[in-house]
């Protein structure tokens, strides 16, 4: 009953001792809202453009999108909110993992990460449905073939070869780079050691000016996203779901 | 050159480096001559699978930040922050980021081109040029044209070929290039260094160290979006936030409207346009007279009462902003942007500084000072302010310029339609363009001799301001060129071999490598950088290595502060030109800059603060808007006594009621089909009138603003219903 | 005793069928050699013939239990051939389980029912049968088989019994 | 001198006597060979308008919903309206209102048969038909809102070389299993009853491949004892063992929603309210059906009388009032719970952008049938309880829309709050109403929508006794 009590938000305890390993801590007083991660993040992930129209209707594939609402409108008392960068929240008790009918969106054992299995998907989108942060994006068409969008024959060369372009019909998310993280853990592996923490870092958290976004192990104490995410300031979203996601909030203000 | 270092030779020196530091960098492509061979015969530093890195400049604006870039068997993949470079220290912006978006561009001029001037580009038209026939072309315009009539027109970013060309100029006795950029001129460099010149002594940019200060009080400065070194300002304003545990730092941004500066700021004070400089100064005297003792005279003649009618902020508000400043240990206050682009713009900056001045924070951490000078570089000098420009643009129409090359600018739209660039064009009998992308520039000119894009190119770029160290940025290639195109500067050096006589001895030199290391031998044996080599040719590869050399120690000219109050500082009242109900106020969009339009990528990131893609719009208060009855995406006609330009309406709560602002950075007529005929320019209705440093005084101009009856909805990433609600009236 | 023949009775209604059903078993007729065909189903008793036996109920049960087999190995099976973790949730749910065997459990039930039928009442067949096409206008037949040389008996007994026709009838194609 | 307090209604003594029993299909009979000639008639007596008729259902078969889908296939699901976070939109209402639409069958046939309800006899066809038919929509809808429908087969349990099985934690397996087993038993409990009609069509034809047709399908049927034992207990079992699946069905598919974690879905009683919204536009379609069969077949009127149609009529003001009373307790609860995001749910559905839909909604599912159908001669008067049906399930279709593409708008995150538009959609809408009608009539050419032999069976078993003055209808145990 404890642990239920706990997971369900009623608990003082620190995420690491709720267990999980790849974490990362959004700093919204700091986060300028200036997009670089959102740029970083599609040119990593080869994140593909959907043009004015569909972007407009809805449909455009950020994988990190960069949050604001209005605390108040009425001028001059214009008060904005912070700029609150939302990605796939990497959840322990993901709300979009089991609806999948096919297993496409698993959980990995291994780095308690929120998996999304491409070449398994057939496109339900109950996955999409259910996750409260709505960060999954979908593919609607064909966004990333050359003979559909011609303007795409030498954007392509760019393409990171480590990810997987994703065709029509297939739901797609952040994947706190897993390719990179593959690539360290690889590394460490061949080396006969863990993974250092800042040993490498996610695309967005590379690019951040502000150095708004850390990421790293969270079941190492000493590493620095543990210690932000254990600041008084830290938060989750939608914490009363009991979701247990991975990214941590740090509030704005003093 | 005789003596050329090979690759082999190379890759010793670089395995070296290696050990010192983390960007692992080949020599690849940059084996000096470019030869594109098939992957068959992959050369032996790219393995399958195994990324090499490359460190080089990033070029999307003049700031100078270091990239390294990922590449994979001879393609650029990924661009990201040299962590070694000062500047950035590891960290890119958006524009950054999308780089490598300019450089496989599908819309790139792919060859040299002659007499196109309006009919389009391509094979079939049959205007295709060889570059032996081009550099021909380029020798004749040199030699056989009096030099006083030869002018070249540049981007912002002093760079190599900027100094090569103003050796040639220099030798040959033509005009000084001119250096323009639109970001240039809506950040008043001019202004600021002008101000800077007047009360700090030194013609310089002033660096605003706010990393170290507790209290920012910025006039319109936008530092967090383009201004100046964004990504430099950007993490000082992160270290000014959380950068020390004991405080976190205080921001005030006074702004007509809420730019995505203004919103990180902990106060926004929607202060009524060109009233900066007066409030600076009642500010000043406030906190003088908290401080006691005897008002400097630059803020003696200043009437509190009077700013607070005029501002429109009320007397507590800055009341309690001398609260903060007095409490403070390190205030600092940053002129820029809108507040300068005023008629009073000048006085303003001065007012400002002088603030600086009174709160004692010159040369000091978290205070005022001068950026320092580049390792190569013995003067400061900034780009040309739009009064230059007119009367640049003047000695064009009265066909005082015979011929003219344009490199790394795109005035037809970066300048404002009123100053008549476009028509000056038609009256200079040639036009060479050095366009990368066939932007209206370049459609506009007899010849196109294009360059390679940035990461296809050598070079070194200064950094102008930003860091508190001495910094010349490298740059290489980082893949070979996609296309049939060619340095600009190794077609300038071998046109002048063919011209012969003095520009050959202007220009002795066997190639752009060769000249950059020439400008480079003055650093040879430097002890205080971040690398020591004892000849040019290890220099040279540390220098592709590191990504660029930098004193290690900051260094900052400090001025002195008793000069600056010592002279009495008068803001007269700002005018407004052109009758209408609004002050208008152009700003550049954050994300796309001045040049960033053709980047789809860049196209599909929204404003940071009205979320708006793919296009232009113009912010109007809703209440405004209720007034006038206009309602979201209703595009309305901004009509100024110089123009007028359409654009969809975006009811923007955080803006004052009688400002209407409208980005900068759409509206493109040419520049590849992401950019053509896409939103609208704001440049279109600006007129000419300029403050006393000279800049554009783009934010002092007031419009009307008449309702078309057409919709055009407005892309947008954010939801409206759940942003703005969704209760139907009915 | 001679070879049998089968005669076909048709009556106009269920009351005389029935009077025509007690006469053969008088006359020493045993049951499995009549049979009662119809347009609607009648009831044994009202005609007074022993009730038919039919296993379409028990080859249900038996499907039943079969699905309900698939539908726990379908839900605890597969997850323990593949163990895969989602949300938090356990690799052997016990409320999804109820689903998926109900499911199946009624599927079998019911699709078993539909083959019993098939297999109890020997559909489909399409040999020739004795039948006439009369039966679904509402006559309802009493088809038996007597000895050939005493069929004349039989047929003054059903016509007094008041059969419309009793005749010797031949298997064709229905 | 009155020995009553109160007076007598003499002068309404004429309206207020019960009408002549012999008005009512079961004491109205006629011989079965009769009845048999009129219901082959019907089949076979075909005019030009029928064909016209079908050409044209056909034709948009092909283009509304063969085209647009391969279009939709082939270009992905763009072409559609769905959008983030509107990932769900009309496909799934279509399929949600379409095993609405088939319930009423099972309910008629299964439900009305184990309660011995006499009037059903002439019309269970009818709506088994219902089921089989509407249950094929349904499927159809859910492949096209599939991103990658050619990988359907993924979702299958059967083993495979990526060696991954499907995840039976996900309520769309659950959906899948249920209407599987739905569709296959009530197509079966649709056969059931028809074979002694097949066998009765069989004998009626001449040569040709209606003869092959008939013969095939009525397996050889006699009618002897052994046969009539075993139809009738497989009947019974599927009557009794078809309800339960039924309900599981479309509470199922209401969990699909209830399940996910979103406002104004994760709710409790989403089971029962959508199997009741099921039967409230199942009963509506049935009055249709009746409506056109009366209408447009020849001798139905003999079938289908007011007395059927006033069946339904109360069937239907039943339900749609149990409709109100679990929609109620849907709005009620989360209204007085007060959770911020249910309010938003509500408020965005009465007061957002469609909220003429909820109006409309209220009006077609609770005012419509009230006030239509508590009239008994109103229930009788077939056009006007078609009308009252067609209403109904508009009512239902927006309902459903209101729940999903409408409410789908609402998450936790309102910064992605965006509204739904159908695009491609609505062609493949009409598509599959036109598919429908199509199969619906090649039906009625093809097989007795009549269950002749209940019917004589029903009528058998029903006579008029005389007791004291009056005549009453009385029924007596044939089976």
């Amino acid at each position: 009953m404890a642990t239920e009590l706990e997971q369900a938000g009623f608990t003082n305890r620190s995420e690491e001792e709720l267990g999980g390993r790849w974490g990362m801590v959004v700093d919204q007083d700091l986060c300028t809202g200036c997009q670089a991660c959102v740029a970083a993040c599609s040119m990593e992930n080869n994140v593909p453009f959907v043009g004015e129209e569909d972007a407009g209707y809805g449909r455009a594939m950020h994988w990190i999108r960069i949050e604001r609402l209005w605390e108040s409108t009425e001028y001059p008392e214009v008060k904005m909110t912070p700029f609150q960068p939302t990605m796939c929240q990497q959840c322990h008790n993901a709300p979009c993992e089991p609806v999948c009918p096919v297993y496409a969106s698993v959980h990995s054992d291994s780095q308690d990460l929120n998996l999304q299995v491409y070449n398994r998907c057939i496109g339900t989108r109950y996955c999409g449905n259910n996750c409260p942060y709505q960060v999954r994006a979908f593919n609607w068409y064909d966004y990333t073939d050359a003979r559909i969008r011609p303007e795409l024959t030498t954007l392509q060369n760019q393409l990171n070869p480590d990810v997987t372009v994703r065709r029509r019909g297939i739901m797609e998310k952040c994947t706190f780079c897993i390719q990179r993280i593959h690539k360290a853990e690889d590394k460490a592996k061949s080396e006969g050691r863990e993974v250092e923490d800042g040993e490498f870092t996610t695309a967005c958290a590379q690019a951040c000016p502000a150095s708004a976004i850390t990421f790293g192990r969270i079941d190492d104490p000493k590493s620095e996203v543990s210690r932000a995410a254990t600041s008084s300031r830290g938060k989750h979203l939608l914490e009363e779901l009991g979701t247990l996601p991975r990214v941590t909030y740090l509030a704005g203000g003093a | 050159m005789s003596e050329k270092i090979s690759r082999r030779d190379f890759l010793k020196l670089a395995s070296v480096g290696a050990a010192t530091t983390a960007v692992l960098t080949g020599c690849g492509p940059a084996s000096r001559y470019v030869v594109r061979e098939p992957y068959t015969k992959m050369p032996e530093y790219t393995y399958n699978g195994l990324s090499t890195y490359y460190a080089t400049t990033c070029r999307e604006c003049a700031a100078a930040c270091g990239l390294v870039i990922r590449t994979m068997q001879g393609r650029a993949i990924k661009a990201e922050g040299n962590a070694s470079n000062p500047v950035n220290l590891g960290k890119t912006c958006a524009r950054g980021q999308a780089t490598l978006h300019g450089l496989y561009n599908p819309d790139r001029i792919t060859e040299p081109y002659k007499g196109i001037r309006g009919q389009p580009l391509g094979r079939e038209s049959g205007s295709v040029l060889d570059w032996d026939a081009a550099i021909q072309v380029v020798a004749d315009a040199l030699k056989n044209n009096n030099p006083s009539e030869v002018a070249f027109l540049m981007g912002m970013a002093p760079d190599h070929l900027f100094d090569l060309v103003s050796d040639l100029t220099a030798a040959i006795g033509a005009p000084a290039p001119v250096r323009f950029g639109a970001l240039g001129m809506f950040e008043s460099r001019a202004t600021l260094s002008k101000a800077a010149e007047n009360l700090l002594g030194q013609p310089a940019m002033p660096f605003f160290d706010i990393a170290n200060a507790d209290v920012v009080l910025s006039f319109g400065a936008n530092f967090l979006e383009t201004w100046l070194s964004p990504v430099a300002y950007t993490r000082g304003f992160a270290k000014m936030r959380r950068g020390n545990p004991k405080r976190r730092g205080y921001f005030i941004q006074f702004e007509s409207r809420l730019s995505q500066t203004a919103a990180k700021a902990d106060e926004w004070i929607p202060i009524h346009p060109g009233t900066d400089g007066l409030v600076a100064l009642a500010i000043g005297k406030l906190v003088a007279e908290a401080k006691g003792g005897v008002t400097p005279r630059a803020f003696a003649s200043v009437n509190v009462a009077d700013v607070v009618t005029k501002s429109g902020v009320a007397l507590e508000t800055l009341e309690s902003i001398v609260h903060h400043v007095v409490e403070a240990e390190s205030p600092v206050a940053i002129p820029g942007g809108t507040a300068l682009g005023q008629s009073n713009g000048l006085s303003t900056a001065e007012a400002v500084l002088a603030f600086n001045a009174l709160v004692d924070n010159f040369g000091k951490p978290g205070g005022v000072s001068l950026s320092p000078l580049s390792p190569n570089q013995n003067v400061y000098h900034r780009p040309a302010s739009a009064q230059e420009m007119t009367d640049f643009i003047a000695k064009m129409k009265s066909g005082g310029i015979k011929v003219l090359f344009v490199h790394g600018v795109n005035p037809v739209f970066e300048l404002p339609k009123s100053l008549g660039f476009a028509e000056a064009l038609s009256s200079v009998p040639q036009v060479i363009s050095f366009a990368t992308f066939p932007d209206e520039t370049a459609l506009a000119s007899d010849y196109i001799f294009p360059d390679h894009h940035g990461l296809e190119s050598w070079g070194y770029q200064r950094s102008v301001t930003g860091t508190q160290q001495s910094v010349l940025s490298g740059a290489q290639p980082v893949v070979s060129p996609s296309y049939n195109t060619n340095s600009t500067v190794d077609v300038l050096l071998r046109a002048a071999q063919l011209a012969g006589g003095k520009f050959a001895e202007a220009l002795p030199y066997a190639d752009e490598v060769a000249f950059i290391q020439s400008k480079l031998t003055n650093l040879i044996g430097e002890t205080d950088g971040s690398f020591v080599a004892p000849e040019i040719n290890t220099f040279a590869a540390y220098f592709q290595q590191h990504g660029g050399w930098w004193k290690n120690a900051a260094e900052l000219p400090t001025p002195s502060a008793a000069s600056a109050l010592g002279q009495g500082v008068t803001v007269e009242e700002a005018e407004f030109a052109g009758e209408g109900e609004f002050f208008f106020v152009p700003f550049v969009s954050p994300t796309l800059a001045e040049a960033g339009a053709n980047k789809p990528w860049l196209q599909e990131l929204p404003d940071p603060t009205t979320t708006v893609l793919w296009n232009t719009w113009v912010e109007m208060n809703p209440e405004t808007g209720k007034e006038l009855g206009i309602e979201n995406d209703d595009v309305v006609k901004i009509v100024s006594e110089a123009g007028e330009v359409e654009a969809p309406v975006y009811l923007y709560p955080a803006i004052r009621p009688d400002v209407i602002a409208m980005p900068f950075g759409q509206g493109h007529t040419a520049y590849g089909r992401f950019a053509q005929g896409r939103g609208a320019n704001p440049a279109d209705v600006l007129g000419l009138h300029f403050n006393e440093a000279g800049d554009l005084a783009f934010a002092g101009m007031r419009v009307k603003v008449e309702k078309t009856g057409r919709k055009q909805v407005l892309s947008r990433l954010e939801g409206k219903l759940g942003v703005y609600g969704f209760i139907e009236e009915k | 005793m001679s070879e049998p023949i089968t005669l076909l009775a048709m009556f106009e209604d269920i009351e005389p069928a029935s009077e025509g059903v007690e006469k053969l078993q008088q006359m020493g007729v045993t049951d499995d050699d009549m049979n009662v065909i119809s347009g609607i189903p009648v009831k044994n008793t009202i005609l007074g013939r022993p009730a038919a036996i039919t296993y379409v109920s028990r080859i249900g049960m038996f499907g039943a239990i079969l699905g309900m087999f698939l539908g726990i190995f379908l839900i605890y099976g597969i997850p323990y051939l593949y163990p895969l973790l989602v949300g938090g949730q356990p690799i052997y749910p016990i409320p999804q389980g109820i689903i998926i065997t109900f499911e199946m459990t009624m599927l079998g039930l019911m699709g078993f029912s539909f083959i019993g039928l098939f297999v109890d009442s020997g559909f489909p067949s399409y040999t020739p049968q004795k039948y006439t096409p009369e039966i679904s206008d509402g006559k309802v037949a009493l088809l038996f088989s007597c000895p050939v040389n005493e069929q004349e008996k039989f047929i003054d007994a059903l016509k007094n019994a008041g059969a419309v026709t009793v005749a010797p009838v031949e298997a064709r194609h229905l | 001198m009155a020995s009553y307090a109160k007076p007598l209604a003499r002068q309404k003594h004429a309206e207020e006597h019960e009408e002549d029993p012999r008005q009512h299909l079961m004491h109205d009979p006629l011989p079965r060979g009769q009845m048999n000639a009129m219901v082959m008639e019907s089949m076979r007596e075909t005019g030009p308008i029928f064909w016209i008729i079908t050409a044209v259902l056909a034709a948009f078969v092909v283009f509304a919903l063969g085209y647009e889908w391969y279009v939709l296939i082939m270009q992905g699901q763009g072409v559609a309206g769905v959008t983030r976070p509107d990932y769900w939109g009309v496909f799934l209402v279509n399929t949600v209102f379409w095993i609405g639409i088939s319930h009423a069958g099972t309910f008629i046939s299964a439900i009305l048969r184990v309660l011995k309800v006499e009037s059903r006899r002439p019309f269970t066809r009818a709506a088994e038909l219902m089921t089989t038919f509407g249950l094929v929509q349904a499927g159809l809808s859910i492949f096209m809102h599939l991103g990658r429908v050619w990988l359907t087969y993924w979702m299958f349990p059967i083993p495979n070389q990526r060696t991954i099985w499907p995840d039976f934690h996900s309520p769309l397996m659950w959906d899948l299993m249920a209407i599987t087993t739905y569709l296959l038993c009530s197509t079966m409990y649709l056969f059931l009853p028809l074979i002694p009609d097949l066998a009765m069509a069989r004998d009626r034809t001449q040569g040709g491949w209606l003869k092959v047709f008939y013969k095939t399908l009525a397996l050889g049927f006699r009618g002897t004892e052994g046969e009539w034992k075993n139809l009738t207990t497989a009947m019974n079992i599927f009557a009794f063992a078809i309800i339960p699946v039924m309900f599981s069905v479309h509470t199922i598919v209401s969990w699909d929603f209830a399940m996910a974690t979103r406002p104004g879905w994760n709710s409790t009683v989403f089971g029962p309210y959508f199997v009741i919204g099921a039967l409230h536009s199942g009963m509506a379609a049935v009055a249709i059906v009746l409506f056109l069969l009366r209408s447009t077949m020849k001798h139905y009127k003999y079938f289908i009388r007011p007395e059927h149609f006033n069946t339904i009529g109360m069937l239907m003001l039943l339900v749609s009032m149990a409709w109100a009373y679990f929609y109620f307790n849907d709005y009620i609860v989360p209204w007085y719970g007060g959770d911020i995001w249910d309010k938003l749910f509500q408020e965005y559905a009465e007061e957002g952008p469609k909220w003429y839909l909820w109006y409309t909604m209220l009006i077609c599912n609770i005012a419509v049938p009230w006030l239509i159908l508590w009239n008994r001669k109103w229930r009788e008067t077939p056009w006007l309880l078609a009308l009252a049906g067609i209403l109904i399930n508009v009512g239902m279709y927006l309902e459903r829309y209101i729940i999903i593409p409408v409410g789908v708008t609402i998450n936790r995150m309102p910064f992605t709050w965006r509204q739904y538009e159908p695009r491609i959609e609505i062609p493949m809408t009409v598509g599959t109403f036109a598919f429908f009608l199509l199969l619906y009539m090649l039906a009625s050419r093809l097989i007795p929508l009549i269950p002749v032999w209940e019917v004589q069976e029903g009528q058998e078993a029903h006579l008029i006794r005389k007791i004291g003055k009056a005549e009453i209808s009385t029924l007596s145990e044939m089976e």
